[in-house]
């Protein structure tokens, strides 16, 4: 479902009613009522157009929300023209994200990359736009490459974009087209300022995954959280409706040349770090295949793990080195994403600092590609400024004046360390064994919903979004999912 | 040292009554000789004195970071500490059962959810699922005890008709994010509901858990009572069987007030019962 | 966000307004409840509302460790700070060289120490050696300033005595320790005994430094000027051009009170001259 | 001239009179003024004595603060029979001594050692003996091994040692026989407690040097600070006194067992840790050699050294693992202390915590001997109760966690860390060899006269306590100087 309304949101339907109900909804909403999403949303939508219905897109909405309009599948010659009339608009759409994607190129050409790596990655999560902007602009001014705006708790769930400038998010901000356009514009701002290239991160998850990735690519998004199975496991979401969404989502994705950041980090918030060591490893290869599937490049796999591993362990750290090290040597051209520890902080912030030191460092010494700040008051509230600020002062110190301990780190090949690493890169193995293993058509769904990942049982047919799926027909079209698939802009 | 503290204290930085106290804190700001002014105005209004900056930076053009420490002037009274005491002896899975079993004569049902768009589930799981917490099992395990866990990002409504159909005697509900109080509306939320959908002293015990409700403050949000950081399930199985027994026995007596401390009939506002 | 301040500001975690302050301190008392509502009541007596316990630690069994967060409810009025603008100019050495032979015709002389028991003398040295401080050069560079640095732990007398001996314009001492007031004592013992051992209005310039008095504290110490953290030599140079030349000035007006802001005729106790 | 009080305490006499003016200091005074101190105090002292000028040392001290006996030098037998009178009495106060050190060897094995190396150590500083006490214990309940007592502000320049328990030390407590034995006492009963022995230090250092370090033998201290030039260069004393004062001392120590500490770490708090790296190990060499001289074993060579690179230099903490691994490399035997970042903290606590981390990882990475605890307060105060805590919390999550790096760390022989320790040993040698080349017949009070050493010109003419220095006559004697010489104990 939200596959067609991001369809239409790259044909070029945008707003939202006086309820913020946007556009995109009541005209699907319509179309599945009086047709039918089998077909797909755009042989109705620009069979109406052509009827003269409504002299544009807009207008149809409107009419369609009052119910004031006729649609019905066209059939044949009107078939064709309807489709033809849809992929020439839907084609706007896509060659708005390639001018935005060869923009990025310019940008990075004329400011410049990070001189260093790993790249430094910082949230912000105040909840109001407003706030956010000075914030993730001051976070950058003290170093940060890569700004991720947290979304508001709750979003994912919502089956509708929001819409505007918005100021009320709890733990994080809507995601929004306004909010993704006023904060690029801000950090467009930094960048020039600063003479680096600021990126910008959100999250393409959630029962509107397909329409926010499409936002993402036309407001020049550089990176995008975009899990193959987040969505199923910590959000409940039908996982049929997931796979589709995530497909089209990546499709995107690699069109627009955003970095998608996989979200392993969020198994070792629920399970044990150790035990559960190998199932970061799985996901990363299956995320790394769907990914390929859906015509991602190895640069734009920002594969994820995470420092979990209760630091009250015996060589804690080295576990965390081994399984950094394991993820790096398996992925040598994607750039990992270290994630610092979360569920193992607690209230004492002078703990919670000197933790992040020793992630950090892991990250520095393993050669990771987007360092994910960690914040001493992690336990405590959703970032302040001057943690921000305090965690970037010890990314700086780490990386600077430890950071070249790479060159006197050999781990011997019996040591404590490959010995780790060797152990989880079978555990990983053996899991993918008894995935294929299992008995039914498509072995990864059973798999989901007999538990296998994070002991949560995800039956196919079950789950959050469920209603929004819709069985293709054989007609069924859409000129984005076809135009990205041929890699065409018209 | 120990044996016998005196009633009045004060913080301890190296000597018995130095008052000595770290604090941090950003001003908005930028940094320069009246931003330090300012941070010395406000560790004397927090009643430092004598306050030393001992550390002011620069965050960007328009804020600054301060570390300052100084000697708190106020004096802790432990007289007027009140502590909430356990106001239940804690028993064994053994014990909850076999008291379930005698004063309730059925098994005691708990209804148990994140509500609003907290998805935070694992404080609520620990207390709740078999496997449990801190080496305790969950209320699951207890066999006396019928758990309905609806897991996270329950609605309100959808959490009041289940407790209605379960015929739960216990609502349990967790709340984790707190940016904004989104904790302390979704509890008023959920208590309001309560009380509007059963009627006068028939609504299931309340109970609220998470890691940053203030201690004490259940009246307030409508609640029976609330469990904070490293609450284990045996502790919350003890505290239903106390307070469900007691309301039993209350509920005899017409008009006698509800159980525990914290759900004292009138809340700050003079009314609890809306 | 900058351009014009609101004159009214509150701390800054991550909104506008919201107050919110880290704080940690110790409690002389085991770890219970009854400590942690002791912590909470500190932070509701320094004005925090509503404050967190965030963490609390058990440190043997006497004493307690507590982190808080809360919002400050307490308001920093920007007009009421009252900052010590450098009263000066800040001169090059060559604009303090002429100005020294111009309008005092001789060499200013300076006569340094760390008095007392205090062997810290990086911070005075800092301020005098021709090495310097923070890329400038010390006031031995100068060519019309005679230094006189007599090290670390000179006694009082001692100090008097040589710069009576040097005919000392300036005198500068460094207090760096500070444990129980050891800067405090040792300033006002020496001012005392400067005031003692001369003629009314003949006490050379007193300067003293060091990293953690507190700004405006000089009229209580009875000295002329005082220089914290950072302080570079080029702005003492500045200053005692400034001062002296002021003040030799001022001395052909019989009565005139003594420039500097800071030495104004009566200290908090109503005389400065004892 | 504190040697000759130290043997007058070593024979038993001690107190003070009402001013606080030990009688030590009373009879070497009123020796000094009737004999002159060239001979040796003894002989004129048991000459009094067997003279019946008082029937017992304090009586005779007594007297002689009060100018109511007569002294003089004995001669021929007389002599003899005053030698030996002393030998007796002070070979008593040594098989003190040599009775605290093997009682000392037994608590250690009843009580244990600690199970890890580096041996943590920690400082109290509250200046109030009865407050500094119940921290103490704290601390080794925390974790620390070694606890040292540091002294107030001062007492380095007072020519007498202060009595009784004290409350009144600034930034220290005065190092007095009775606050030795008040925590020695403390840490005993601690010990107990926690199954480990606690060891105590404090400071043989100042004018009084040889009187602090007999009294620490004869209460049961367990290492002391004492270095060869400290009190030279940092304090002015004298330098002749100095080197005299420090030979008996380190005789004392030698035989009481006690682990000495060396100062290094001051070379770095006024000069630069890069420039003057070298100075700290020519520095670790004299006092190694001045050690062997006074008979103390590699075992009790706690040779300093310390982490005051500046943090925001590229590569500190690796130029600090450079350094640490040579001084390590050089003592193999040696206990050496490695001590925490002073210089470059800052009031900013939190950076002041994560580079304690650091530090700490530098100690447990090069196998350091004595780790002295890093405070995060450092720029602001002495020591808070809590800063100790978290500081051991800081050192605990290090070696416990991160320890075990050593297994991985292998520094290449032409790598950063390796060429910078080859670049320092160099420079030390080069210094060594200029100092052998002074003119004038001893060429190290030469070179310190000339500002070798920390840029500070300290003339063997000049300094502190230098009207205490006497040149010896060639009947002086000194029981105790001969019997630890000889080893012998009556
Ligand atoms: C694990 C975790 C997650 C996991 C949750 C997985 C899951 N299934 O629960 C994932 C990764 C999904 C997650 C996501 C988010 N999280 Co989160 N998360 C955490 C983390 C790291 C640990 C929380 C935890 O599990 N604690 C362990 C449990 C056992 O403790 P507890 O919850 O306190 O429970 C105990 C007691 O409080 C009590 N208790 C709790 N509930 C109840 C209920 C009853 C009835 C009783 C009796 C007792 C009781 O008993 C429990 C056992 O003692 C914390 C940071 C931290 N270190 O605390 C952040 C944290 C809670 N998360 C936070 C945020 C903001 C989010 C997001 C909203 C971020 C975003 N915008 O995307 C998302 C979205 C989630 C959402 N919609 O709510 C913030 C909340 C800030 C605030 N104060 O408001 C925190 C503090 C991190 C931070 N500093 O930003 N998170
Ligand atoms: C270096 C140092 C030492 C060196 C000193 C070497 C020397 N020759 O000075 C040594 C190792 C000898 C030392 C010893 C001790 N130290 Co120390 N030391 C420090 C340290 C690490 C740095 C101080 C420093 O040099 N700062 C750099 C200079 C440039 O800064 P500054 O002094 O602030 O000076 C600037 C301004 O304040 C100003 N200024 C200062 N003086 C003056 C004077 C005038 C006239 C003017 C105009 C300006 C001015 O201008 C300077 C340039 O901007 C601090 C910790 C820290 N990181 O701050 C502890 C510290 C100062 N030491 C401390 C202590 C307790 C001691 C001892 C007493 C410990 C003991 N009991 O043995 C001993 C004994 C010394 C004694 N008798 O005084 C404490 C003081 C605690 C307190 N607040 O009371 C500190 C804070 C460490 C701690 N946390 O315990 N120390
Ligand atoms: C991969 C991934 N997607 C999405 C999210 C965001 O969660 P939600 O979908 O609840 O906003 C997260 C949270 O960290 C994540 O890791
Ligand atoms: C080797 C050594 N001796 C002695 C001291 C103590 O100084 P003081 O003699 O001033 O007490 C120190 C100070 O740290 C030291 O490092």
């Amino acid at each position: 479902m939200s596959v067609e309304r991001a369809t239409l949101r790259l044909a070029g339907l945008s707003g939202a009613d006086h309820d913020r109900v946007p556009w995109v909804n009541h005209l699907v909403d319509a179309v599945r009522a009086e047709v039918g999403l089998e077909h797909g949303v755009t042989p109705p939508v620009y069979d109406a157009l052509r009827r003269g219905e409504a002299p544009d897109l807009l207008t149809l909405a409107q009419r369609a929300a009052s119910g004031s309009v006729h649609l019905r599948l066209p059939e044949g010659r009107e078939a064709a023209a309807a489709r033809s009339a849809a992929r020439r608009e839907v084609g706007r759409g896509l060659r708005i994200i390639d001018k935005q994607r060869a923009r990025r190129d310019r940008l990075v050409k004329r400011h410049g990359d990070p001189v260093q790596r790993p790249w430094i990655y910082l949230i912000v999560a105040t909840g109001d736009i407003y706030e956010d902007i000075p914030q993730a602009q001051a976070a950058a001014r003290e170093g940060a490459d890569v700004i991720a705006v947290i979304r508001s708790t709750g979003q994912s769930l919502l089956d509708y974009v929001p819409e505007g400038a918005t100021r009320e998010g709890y733990a994080g901000t809507y995601a929004t087209q306004e909010n993704f356009r006023l904060m690029r514009a801000a950090l467009d701002e930094t960048s020039k300022e600063l003479g680096r290239y600021i990126r910008l991160t959100n999250y393409a998850s959630g029962l509107c995954m397909p329409e926010i990735a499409t936002l993402a690519g036309l407001e020049r998004l550089d990176m995008m959280l975009n899990d193959s199975m987040y969505g199923i496991l910590f959000r409940d979401i039908n996982p049929v409706r997931t796979f589709v969404d995530q497909r089209f989502s990546r499709q995107i994705h690699a069109r627009a040349g955003i970095i998608i950041n996989t979200g392993e980090d969020n198994y070792l918030t629920t399970a044990d770090a150790v035990d559960s060591a190998h199932t970061v490893t799985v996901s990363q290869l299956l995320n790394e295949y769907f990914a390929k599937e859906a015509g991602l490049q190895d640069w734009q796999l920002g594969l994820g793990h995470a420092f979990e591993v209760n630091p009250d362990l015996p060589d804690s750290f080295r576990i965390e080195l081994a399984h950094a090290l394991l993820a790096r040597q398996l992925f040598p051209e994607a750039p990992l994403k270290w994630m610092p520890p979360t569920k193992h902080m607690t209230g004492d912030v002078f703990r919670g600092y000197l933790l992040d030191g020793f992630f950090n460092l892991v990250g520095a010494m393993t050669g990771q590609g987007i360092l994910l700040v960690g914040m001493m008051t992690e336990a405590v509230v959703t970032p302040f400024l001057s943690d921000r600020d305090l965690a970037l002062q010890n990314v700086r110190y780490v990386l600077n004046a430890v950071g070249g301990l790479t060159e006197d780190f050999h781990p011997p090949r019996d040591g404590f360390i490959q010995t780790r690493a060797r152990q989880v890169l079978g555990e990983a193995v053996d899991l993918l064994t008894r995935i294929t293993q299992e008995p039914g058509a498509a072995p990864l769904l059973e798999a989901i919903a007999d538990g296998t990942f994070g002991l949560m049982r995800r039956p196919a047919n079950a789950g959050k979004g469920l209603d929004g799926v819709v069985e293709r027909a054989a007609d069924y079209d859409n000129p984005a999912a076809t135009m990205l698939e041929e890699g065409s802009d018209r | 040292m120990s044996a016998s503290t005196p009633d009045i204290i004060r913080p301890y930085g190296d000597t018995t009554g130095d008052g000595m106290v770290q604090v941090s804190f950003t001003l908005p700001v930028p940094h320069d000789k009246r931003a330090e002014g300012a941070a010395r105005q406000l560790a004397a209004k927090m009643g430092l004195e004598p306050a030393l900056v001992v550390h002011a930076k620069a965050m960007g053009p328009d804020f600054t970071f301060f570390v300052v420490y100084g000697s708190a002037k106020h004096l802790v009274d432990l007289r007027d500490v009140t502590v909430v005491e356990r106001e239940f002896p804690l028993l064994s899975p053994a014990e909850v059962n076999k008291a379930v079993k005698s004063r309730l004569r059925r098994k005691l049902v708990v209804v148990g959810a994140c509500i609003g768009t907290d998805a935070h589930t694992v404080g609520i799981d620990a207390i709740l699922n078999v496997k449990g917490f801190a080496g305790e099992k969950g209320l699951e395990y207890y066999r006396e005890i019928r758990v309905v866990n609806l897991g996270a990002q329950v609605l309100v409504p959808e959490l009041v008709a289940r407790a209605r159909a379960e015929r739960a005697d216990a609502v349990m509900v967790s709340q984790v994010v707190t940016q904004r109080d989104a904790h302390l509306h979704n509890t008023m939320t959920m208590s309001a509901a309560f009380r509007e959908a059963y009627p006068a002293g028939q609504v299931p015990l309340l109970v609220v858990g998470g890691p940053r409700f203030e201690e004490g403050s259940a009246p307030k949000l409508g609640v029976d009572r609330i469990f904070g950081r490293g609450t284990t399930p045996a502790e919350v199985a003890s505290y239903l069987v106390h307070a469900l027994t007691t309301r039993s026995a209350a509920a005899a007596v017409p008009g006698s007030p509800r159980p525990g401390g914290a759900a004292a009939p009138s809340g700050p506002d003079g009314r609890k019962q809306r």
